[in-house]
């Protein structure tokens, strides 16, 4: 994956100025800001209080709210998610952290289950946060990287969001929160602390269910999110170079997703790119291929083409995950077949 | 037994009536086709689920499964309830989207299950959790079949609500038999009741069928809860007497067992207690069968009057209404 | 669903004429001669044994086979997958039932972790076989009627199959069985008993990774799998009376796809409706239509157009829940659209 | 200890040196950046490890946890191995597909973990069935953390294994600590070995820091496994002397407990028994070390010179080849 990241603004490569947050003080930061203005909201996981969590992203909040509302748990996925759900169930607003997100498949029966349905079956909302570090590039081979968003944007009753950047990251979590549903919030690991911005003082959320485009462009749509977004972004300053102009879109929300967002885009450049990190077959990149298919079939001047991880586990040697992980030049590639068709 | 007054005990035996005829009545709609899907019984597992639910007060939270009737009639909710459940209609609690007891909510004392084995017990320590958080009395109950517990969920629940010594009453019903699996190919453990001490939580054993011996027990799991004294586990030794639901018929259950248990049937027994002790006379407990059967006999045929959903409901409720989510929103600075 | 049932040859519809087999029967055939030729396949599950299965797929196999090869099992997916996988790793050929199919949920981290990714990990393959009944038309609620293949299609390691017809449920247990890979083999409850054609007497297998053409057409493909490959035989004789000619695809094996027998149709159609029960977004139908908008684009005279259930749990009650199910009528409406496109 | 022969009690003190070293190795490669990923210690566990798996015999089946190195030696896997997995090299027996101590064959005697806690011991349960099915004489050990004994797939695994009778060894390995969380917000019960009792299997509690003990206590277990016994669960008790992993400070860990038990060092207190019950002198188990680090210095050199896999191995083996399928084909009538 890409050393420097770019997304305008100040170099996030520079060192922290003043007023820079990172990903992962970002996340902190809104959970914070959540917990501080309704006392409903606790945190609970593995590790989460006195230490802070492995990657750190509750360090400090089990001093500032207590352990009554940063409950360290024995290491059952199973437990945390289904206490988040009873506990959502009576009002309270759970955060349920994943010590890495490749552990949330020993949740799967309480979350596509239990959490889902609820308000279906019964009339009674789970207003369920369920977060954890997700992706690769690290070199924590098969069940340290996994990338498992896709299976739960099949499965009705939750929502799905990815932050690409520190600012969405803290409007994401804070409107993940609020929202009165289940949604699991799947954070970059390599994001945490290699990008950072300046974020506004005031409270802010990023609405669930909006992408935004990261950069207008007039040949060919990059569909993506997460950290791909920086992939993106990094291969569009190479093709500009080449005379091809990228417009990057940025959907944040997979599941629902902003349909009318993609479209516009597509409709506008006609061909689009759809990249992702987690592997290519069942990927979030087939629903974006079927929507456009679908709905913007009369735009397309070009086939949808697909840069994804392979159909593999994600390997951990470097040069094994490297091979195995999109990157700009892999986009590049695809964007010169796609403009030259 | 000590603190029941009069009224109590012959309250739980009209509940144990009412349980046992709601379900003749479903057996009836069932094989009038008018029940959509399988009809789970209890029969002769009643006094486990009254005697355990009664001993909650308002305010208290239960999480039943299929067999619970009992329990659900206890909370509160009427046999029209289940009736238009089992025949999925549009005015019962879940509106047709699920169905027999797959129903509930927290302000009226009940979570629904999923059918997922197990998976209850970590969301009503969940409940248990908030209510704590909430400063609220309350106390959660719920049950596990001999074969939910081997399941994951079972265990992490249980750990878990041990672990923060949540007010939860987990009762076991063992009743031999996990649809087909007899007990000794679901444990090896002698009984249930053994599993308590790997949760560090008291455990205790009682005769399912004796409705006052299971209302002590509860009582005293319950008093603890509310005490702060955390979990307890309680084995209820009773016996499925139909199959695992009605097109089972159970031609894997040896007959001398069914026989057994047959003499031990709880309601049967609550009533000779009730007469021995004086407390009741025959009259009076025939009177109380009378009034239950007429009141379900109305309850079904307001419940057969019940409309269908509408097609349409199909697609309503699976996210909250936009509108409840919170809007101070400031637009992404470009 | 369609309750009448036509796949050419004898009519399903009438009794059980001599030498018919049903979906179901087919099914245990198959098992039952694999145990036979390999002593090393043996069974694992719930009420199995001498219960027969709660749907009695495995009727009378622990009389034939013993108790040794017939494992009834305390309630515990995560068990039954687990044990399945070591003795597969051991050389054995488990195959494991799940009661119903939406109890795999309880699995899913043995199925998607160990058994997927043993043999790129380590090189020890898992020749394991897990199946169930799935989909819905019998007013099973929520937790009795799902269709969870797509979740295991975004799995690399593992292989799914769903059989449409009694020939292809032998043939494809048995191939399954036969596999060195963990395959997931999802069963149609409501095919089990509506269904019957004669088979041949001798040993076959249906190859995993070949579709086949039900129906062959020139306006418009269907392309589809499992019970809705009879919704869409319905469909397509309705359509014929229109003057709609409907090739229809029976993908049987879901993954890996043929992706070939579908570019095949869908390059001489033209067009096509991508056909399945299970929810909407991030089914099935997404994957097709990435693979035929990446690797057909230029065939394609009008967009892809799903047919599938919304995107909600199912639901229980008759009238919601024929809403919610795909049927001949639904595809019609799409084939007129597309065909008038 | 009884049966032990001198040599083979020697052999224990090796292996528990041997593990050790290794480590220390592991991590100046770590502190030089050639380490790929986390660095697992087992820094004064060792005496479990070593002592549990060398109660086993030829054809006997472990799967170890990442902590459990003494065991994958005992097994027969080399220095080297370790360290080119651990470098994520081609020549690692993962072939650098995974990492640490995720590797090992049936045909080895060792089945790779994956990261899950818990879903090992299932998947013990099943090696061990296909064991009995295959008439082999074969036990199976694997072990757990205090922290894994909390999840559903331990319960289930466990459960599975004492209704089967399997020959099961599980040894818990109680260090006192899951990642940050202290025991007792692991599980409300006061010892693991309790929970035995759920399963209705002997439970047995070990000084895990006495290789000598640990190895009697094991052996008991292994050979009740062999002789048709079913499972043992046993509790060593021991304590974890490094963080989680090396990037653990373990700040939280109360320094006087990291004191106390440091006391205890199970390579130490070996030592001395031996010289005590002059199995041996000081010099021969000087010479002992010597051989090792000088042994383990070799393997360190030749791990360092393997490549790194090729790239494109990424894409290999996710399936068996196509071959391999049996032929078998009648096309399908049309
Ligand atoms: C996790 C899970 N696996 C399988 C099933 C299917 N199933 C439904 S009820 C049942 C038997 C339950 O037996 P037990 O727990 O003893 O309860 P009982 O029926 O005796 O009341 C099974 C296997 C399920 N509901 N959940
Ligand atoms: C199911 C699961 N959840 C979370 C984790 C993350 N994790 C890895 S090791 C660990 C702590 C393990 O503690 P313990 O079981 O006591 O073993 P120890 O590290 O003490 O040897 C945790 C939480 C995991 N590996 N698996
Ligand atoms: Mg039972
Ligand atoms: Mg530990």
């Amino acid at each position: 994956m890409s050393g420097a990241l770019h997304l305008g603004g100040p170099d996030p490569g520079a060192p922290a100025g003043k007023g820079q947050t990172t990903y992962v003080d970002a996340i902190r930061e809104g959970i914070r800001e959540e917990m501080a203005r309704d006392e409903r909201v606790f945190l609970i996981g593995e590790d989460i209080g006195v230490y802070g969590g492995a990657f750190k992203v509750t360090d400090g909040l089990i001093q500032e709210f207590g352990e009554e509302r940063v409950i360290d748990t024995p290491i059952a996925e199973t437990a945390i998610v289904g206490a988040a759900v009873g506990a959502a169930m009576m009002g309270m607003r759970p955060v349920a952290e994943m010590q890495f997100i490749d552990f949330i498949s020993c949740a799967f029966d309480m979350i596509t289950n239990f959490a889902a349905k609820s308000r279906y079956r019964t009339g009674v909302g789970v207003p369920l946060v369920i977060r954890g570090p997700s992706g690769g590039g690290v070199h924590g081979g098969p069940f340290h990287s996994q990338n498992p968003e896709a299976y739960f944007a099949h499965t009705p009753g939750l929502k799905i969001v990815q932050p690409a950047t520190a600012y969405d990251a803290k409007g994401l979590i804070k409107a993940a929160i609020r929202d009165d549903d289940p949604v699991l919030f799947f954070e970059h690991k390599f994001l945490y602390r290699r990008i950072k911005e300046e974020l506004p003082s005031e409270d802010y959320i990023v609405p669930i269910g909006k992408a935004t485009v990261r950069r207008p462009g007039r040949d060919l749509s990059i569909i993506t999110y997460g950290a791909m977004v920086w992939t993106a972004l990094e291969a569009a300053r190479t093709l500009e170079a080449e005379g091809i102009d990228a417009e990057i879109v940025d959907l944040r929300t997979l599941f629902p997703m902003d349909e009318e967002t993609v479209l516009e885009s597509v409709a506008k450049t006609n061909k689009a790119i759809l990249l992702h990190e987690a592997t290519r077959t069942g990927g979030i990149g087939a629903e974006i291929a079927a929507v456009l298919s679908e709905r913007c079939f009369e735009y397309l001047d070009g086939p949808l083409l697909r840069v994804t991880a392979p159909d593999t586990p994600v390997p951990y040697s470097p040069p094994l995950e490297e091979f195995f992980l999109p990157n700009s030049e892999k986009v590049c590639r695809a964007a010169r077949a796609l403009a030259a068709y | 037994m000590a603190d029941l007054t009069r009224e109590q005990k012959l309250e739980l035996y009209r509940y144990m009536r009412l349980n046992r005829v709601v379900e003749e009545r479903l057996v009836n709609l069932y094989r009038q086709g008018k029940v959509v899907g399988g009809l789970y019984r209890s029969l002769g597992q009643e006094a486990t689920s009254v005697g355990t639910a009664y001993a909650l007060q308002k305010g208290d939270i239960v999480g039943p499964l299929i067999r619970n009737l009992g329990a659900v009639l206890v909370m509160g909710y009427s046999p029209r309830d289940v009736m238009t459940q089992y025949m999925a209609r549009a005015t019962s609690p879940s509106g047709g989207k699920d169905c027999n007891l797959h129903f509930g909510k927290p302000e009226r004392g009940v979570i629904s299950p999923i059918s997922m084995l197990g998976a209850l017990i970590p969301v009503m320590a969940g409940i248990a959790l908030a209510g704590r958080m909430q400063k609220k009395d309350l106390v959660t109950m719920t049950w596990i079949g001999d074969g939910g517990t081997s399941t994951g969920a079972f265990h992490e629940g249980l750990n878990f609500a041990a672990v923060q010594r949540l007010p939860l009453v987990v009762v076991a019903e063992n009743n031999g038999w996990a649809y087909s699996t007899p007990f000794k190919k679901q444990t090896a453990s002698a009984t249930l009741v053994v599993k308590a001490a790997a949760y560090g939580i008291p455990g205790e054993q009682v005769d399912g069928n004796d409705v006052f011996a299971v209302y002590d027990v509860a009582r005293r799991a319950v008093d603890r809860a509310r005490a702060g004294g955390g979990p307890t586990f309680i084995e209820s030794l009773t016996y499925r007497m139909k199959g695992h639901a009605e097109h089972d018929g159970q031609s894997y259950v040896p007959k001398e067992e069914l026989e057994e248990w047959r003499r031990k049937d709880p309601i049967e027994r609550c009533a000779s207690t009730l007469i021995a002790s004086s407390a009741a006379t025959a009259e009076e407990l025939a009177s109380i069968d009378q009034a239950v059967a007429e009141d379900v006999d109305r309850e079904v045929e307001a419940a057969e009057k019940s409309p269908m959903p509408s097609p349409e409901e199909a697609l309503r409720n699976v996210y909250a209404p936009v509108a409840e989510v919170e809007p101070a929103i400031v637009p992404r600075r470009s």
